[in-house]
């Protein structure tokens, strides 16, 4: 016997939660696209697809934000730092990647300076987590060692029930507790099967690829250029990446005010790295290429001890050119390394 | 802070001192600072830009900046008058370890603009002379007219503790230059400087620290005794923002300094 | 009942003809609404459509673009460009739902100080029906950054 | 099937006999109906180039990646009728040389693939032209024709609707062979035209100087809306674009690798109906 939440509650679960005054948020497709957004109720809900198609990411690490807003008025400067709106929430549905993928960012936002908007999104939200019963051709957790039912960065871990009628529930984090005890009466004991779990193929060996990368022969391989002849150079896997964090600070406004914002950037741009002089240290779009590969798997890990990738497969997915990490690492798998 | 000087130093090239408004900014300034530190100076409206102070840790009553106006936040500083406010992020970054160089001779190696960077290790240890030996100073710049700092020059050049050899590029010598001309790494190899018990500081454009390197190395110099500072594009000066990256250290926190041997372990395309 | 509304409008005129006819307007003491803020350019054909864009994201109401009649180009033929350019970019705009009232398009000449003073009457007239413009004047809201005309 | 053949076998002549020194066409993707560009050097690697109904990618804009074409030497590439529209006008804007580049050209029909005669751009000409005469029926857009229905509001909220979530990764930008400046507008910050914020308003900002820019240089290959991650229609826009010039300048962009672009040129009596 487990404790169950079933389907036919979640509407229950909703307004429980909503009134306990958490916001609820979960995956949502609306208009073309699919994104983890917030809903009134339960059935507003999709979580029959595999994955949505944006990150959970933007939901800690907004596309674009505002840091401070400044007023000057003639010898002074006035400015006012922007927090991010305090709020507890529950993230319904997330997928273990996703998960996984904040908590490999953690490291980054908190080591020596603390990023203050991170951590206090991530210390207000709830991460809700479902075990994956379906994948599709992109999914690659396992080759990155995780799983489809991977528990990183979640605060509880849902597993769907053999009928699809709910799900079994695992509490991990003290968080997560909280959370559902708003709603324990809605939960059951029962002894229903759990589905089987998605099968996800593993397309290459992960210590095969982090050996090549580590060899610093390999920095300056053909390799690099072969493979990425054909990115033409967009941030779109970047931006989808539910880890890449690079980000752009503008300001927008006049000599009387305005405002500061933080803004998504990619090292797929050319201008990312460009000097002030026009010598740009990554000068050619393999460079850039071999920068994310090489960040994702040989200098992250060097520093956070975590690989930069939680095997989503949104970089394949979308990418106008059919390139991404898994073909990637598959055709470095098979180099020497 | 408020810009309390500014003048021009070469075409486009502006010098600024700017004063703290806050006292208790000032003083957390004077106690993290140490020569080799960036700061970001900002318009708000148009953004911030990095770049080195460039008064020596020695004199700290002041921040002095030198830039060159290129893009929108440098025109807009550039365009910034005597008592206007303009922002200061910082001290960020790592340093010169200048008590480590004590009893030494210096040999500091510079090009162009970032001759800045270097004037603040120099006056740094020439202002406590005592404690080093020779003290050599080589600069090169792509014409005359591009030399910053003209007044320390002859300042420099008139002082008998230190050895300043001055060059730039061939066909930027005007008709009454009397000094070299020739690019930085060969006339560093014309001066050879006895690696002996010598520390070398390089700033300048990554073509020049490339060069300089296998000249110094040539002259027989210990990649242990050879610091350099690499200025890449920065945004947030607290290693998050990642556009600093050069392999897994961020320079922003870790940089901007280092040693020859630290920068050979890099990856060399993407410096 | 709310006061009555005052649309700001940006106008962007060449400097040989459309400025030289609101000089004559100015000289001949004609009166015009004063909703108008000119912004002098050599040529019509100087006048990016991004110059549009930036007044409408300063918040702006409405847009005049104007110059020598066809023909009077000071630089032979730079409002022929233009024509084509405006042609395009106001269909662009119709098609974004930004409504043609709110981006006009005009040939004044230097002589025609009268017609300058009517069309600002008239646009400026045509704009305040319109009402301000709400829809834009919410994305630039929602940015947080000033919109100071 | 046979025109891949067809195609295969010409290109390992030309590769063998040194007469190109690259093939840009399409190779098997990651999954059975993706399909990715492949950069093909030498004759024994001309077996990865596949040609399908699922060959759709417009290509041309590898031409004009930096240095490519700079050693005078011959390109081939395979292209519909799209992208050689698209190879016309990077020529028009004197952005490459047609003369270098031999055309593997297809068009689809459903699952079928037929070749097309010709091998220089010139030679598609009239193909082109008779393309302009008879559009291919059910080409226009169905959403076209709802968003003309609307009023300025709606349309407005539409358009809102749909920008506010693009993310501007600028997929749309890299995706287009017309998009090749070094220095976009939307990069270039002084002054700041438009805002580089991904909030609604500089989305906004950012599509329709995209779409103005596009303005009777777009053949509608759909190279950006195929690579838009958030699904934004950016092709009605263009289309719409496209369509205005044709109407109102008798503009069919890329007739020809002489022909004068639209904004860069005028008639004296063009229309100024909407001029006060």
């Amino acid at each position: 016997m487990t404790r169950c939440l079933f389907s036919n509650k979640l509407e229950n679960c909703v307004t429980l939660w909503r009134s306990a005054g958490y916001s609820v948020i979960g995956p949502v497709r609306k208009d073309a696209t699919s994104s983890y957004a917030a809903v009134e109720h339960a059935a507003d809900f999709d979580l029959g697809m595999v994955l949505p198609d944006r990150s959970i990411k933007e939901l800690f690490f907004p596309q674009t934000e505002p840091m401070l807003h400044y007023t000057i008025k003639q010898q002074a400067i006035n400015t006012e730092e922007f927090t991010p709106p305090a709020g507890k929430r529950i993230i319904f549905g997330v997928r273990p990647c996703d998960a996984s993928g904040l908590s490999i960012d953690d490291p980054l936002f908190g080591w020596d300076y603390k990023d203050e908007y991170w951590f206090q999104r991530r210390n207000e939200s709830v991460i809700v987590t479902i075990a994956c019963t379906k994948a599709d051709d992109f999914c690659l957790c396992t080759s990155l060692k995780l799983a489809p039912d991977s528990t990183n960065g979640s605060d509880i871990l849902l597993r769907p029930l053999e009928n699809n009628n709910g799900w079994q529930v695992e509490e991990l984090t003290e968080r997560g507790r909280e959370a559902f005890s708003a709603i324990a009466e809605l939960l059951q004991e029962a002894s229903e099967p759990t589905a089987p779990l998605a099968v996800v193929p593993e397309m290459f060996n992960l210590d095969t690829c982090v050996a090549w990368l580590q060899n610093p022969e390999n920095f300056e391989s053909k390799f690099w250029k072969d493979i990425s002849m054909r990115c033409i150079g967009c941030g779109s896997c970047t931006y989808l990446c539910p880890t890449c964090h690079c980000f752009d600070i503008q300001d927008e406004g006049d000599t009387y005010s305005g405002i500061r914002r933080k803004n998504w950037d990619s090292c797929s741009f050319a201008l990312f790295t460009m000097h002030t002089s026009g010598h740009n240290p990554r000068s050619t779009q393999s460079a850039r290429w071999r920068q994310r590969i090489m960040h994702k798997f040989n200098y992250f890990p060097g520093k956070f001890s975590v690989n930069s990738c939680s095997g989503c497969g949104r970089c394949t997915r979308q990418c106008p050119v059919d390139m991404g990490i898994t073909e990637t690492l598959q055709k470095i798998s098979t180099l020497h390394p | 802070m408020k810009i309390v000087g500014r003048h021009d130093e070469a075409p486009g090239v502006k010098t600024m001192r700017l004063e703290f408004q806050n006292p208790a900014d000032h003083e957390e300034f004077r106690q993290k600072y140490r020569t080799g530190m960036f700061g970001l100076y900002g318009v708000y409206g148009e953004g911030e830009s990095t770049f080195c102070v460039a008064s020596p840790e020695t004199r700290t009553d002041y921040i002095e900046c030198t830039f060159r106006q290129s893009g929108r936040v440098t025109s807009a500083l550039a365009n910034a008058d005597i008592g206007d406010l303009i922002t200061f992020r910082g001290p960020y970054g790592n340093r010169f370890p200048i008590e480590t160089f004590h009893g030494k001779n210096l040999l500091f190696i510079s090009g162009g603009i970032a001759l800045p960077p270097t004037r603040s290790v120099i006056w740094s240890c020439l202002d406590q002379r005592e404690k080093f030996g020779k003290v050599t100073i080589i600069y090169g710049a792509r014409t005359v007219a591009d030399l910053v700092y003209k007044h320390e020059l002859d300042e420099w050049q008139e002082r008998a503790d230190v050895d300043l050899v001055l060059t730039v590029d061939p066909g930027g010598e005007s008709p009454d230059w009397k000094n070299k001309v020739g690019f930085v790494p060969t006339v560093l190899e014309e001066a050879a400087p006895s690696p002996e018990n010598c520390i070398a500081v390089i700033c300048g454009p990554p073509i020049m620290i490339k060069f300089t390197l296998i000249s110094l190395k040539k002259l027989g110099f210990d990649e242990t005794n050879v610091y350099t500072t690499l200025e890449n594009r920065m945004k947030c000066g607290v290693g998050k923002c990642g556009r600093c990256n050069v392999g897994s250290i961020y320079v922003c926190k870790e940089g901007p300094v280092f040693t020859a041997a630290e920068v050979s372990r890099m990856p060399a395309a993407d410096l | 009942m709310s006061e009555l509304f005052e649309p700001k409008i940006i106008a962007f005129v060449c400097t040989y003809c459309t400025y030289a006819g609101a000089d004559l307007a100015g000289t001949s003491r004609l009166k015009y609404a004063p909703n108008v803020r000119i912004i002098r350019l050599p040529c019509t054909g100087r006048i990016s459509p991004m110059f549009i864009l930036k007044a409408l994201q300063k918040g702006a109401d409405g847009v005049l673009v104007s110059g020598c009649h066809p023909g009077d180009c000071h630089f032979t033929h730079g409002n022929y460009h233009a024509r084509r350019r405006w042609m395009v970019f106001r269909s662009l705009l119709d098609f974004m739902g930004i409504q043609p009232e709110r981006v006009i398009f005009s040939w004044i000449s230097a002589a025609e100080g009268g017609k300058f003073a009517d069309l600002i009457n008239t646009v400026t007239e045509d704009i305040r029906k319109l009402g301000p413009f709400d829809q834009y004047k919410e994305l630039i809201r929602e940015t947080e950054a000033p919109a100071t005309l | 099937m046979i025109t891949q053949e067809k195609y295969r076998s010409k290109a390992k002549k030309l590769l063998a006999e040194g007469s190109v020194k690259m093939v840009i066409g399409y190779s098997p993707g990651s999954t059975p109906d993706r399909r990715r560009p492949v950069f093909i050097r030498s004759f024994d690697e001309a077996d990865q180039l596949v040609l399908d109904s699922n060959c759709i990618a417009n290509l041309s804009g590898y031409l004009v990646s930096e240095g490519l074409l700079s050693d005078e030497k011959h390109v081939a590439i395979f292209l519909r009728p799209d992208g050689i529209r698209s190879i016309n006008i990077l020529a028009a804007e004197s952005q490459l040389n047609v003369d270098q580049i031999i055309i593997f050209g297809f068009d689809t029909n459903g699952n079928e693939v037929r070749a097309l005669t010709g091998e220089h751009a010139g030679e598609f000409s009239e193909f082109i032209g008779s393309i302009k005469e008879h559009p291919p029926e059910k080409s226009r857009d169905p959403l076209l024709y709802q968003i003309e229905q609307m009023n300025p509001q709606e349309r407005f909220a539409f358009w809102k609707d749909e920008f506010s979530r693009c993310i501007k990764c600028y997929a749309c930008r890299q995706a287009c062979p017309m998009c090749y400046c070094r220095r976009c507008i939307v990069d270039s910050n002084q002054p700041q035209w438009i805002n580089t914020s991904s909030h609604t308003l500089g989305n906004f900002e950012w599509n329709v100087v995209r779409a103005f820019h596009l303005a009777g240089r777009c053949v509608g290959c759909g190279n950006c809306d195929r690579a838009c991650p958030v699904n934004i229609p950016l092709r009605l826009i263009n289309s719409r674009m496209a369509e205005e010039v044709l109407d109102s300048f008798d503009h069919f962009a890329g007739l020809n690798p002489a022909q004068e672009p639209v904004l860069a040129s005028f008639k004296k009596d063009d229309s100024e109906t909407f001029i006060l």
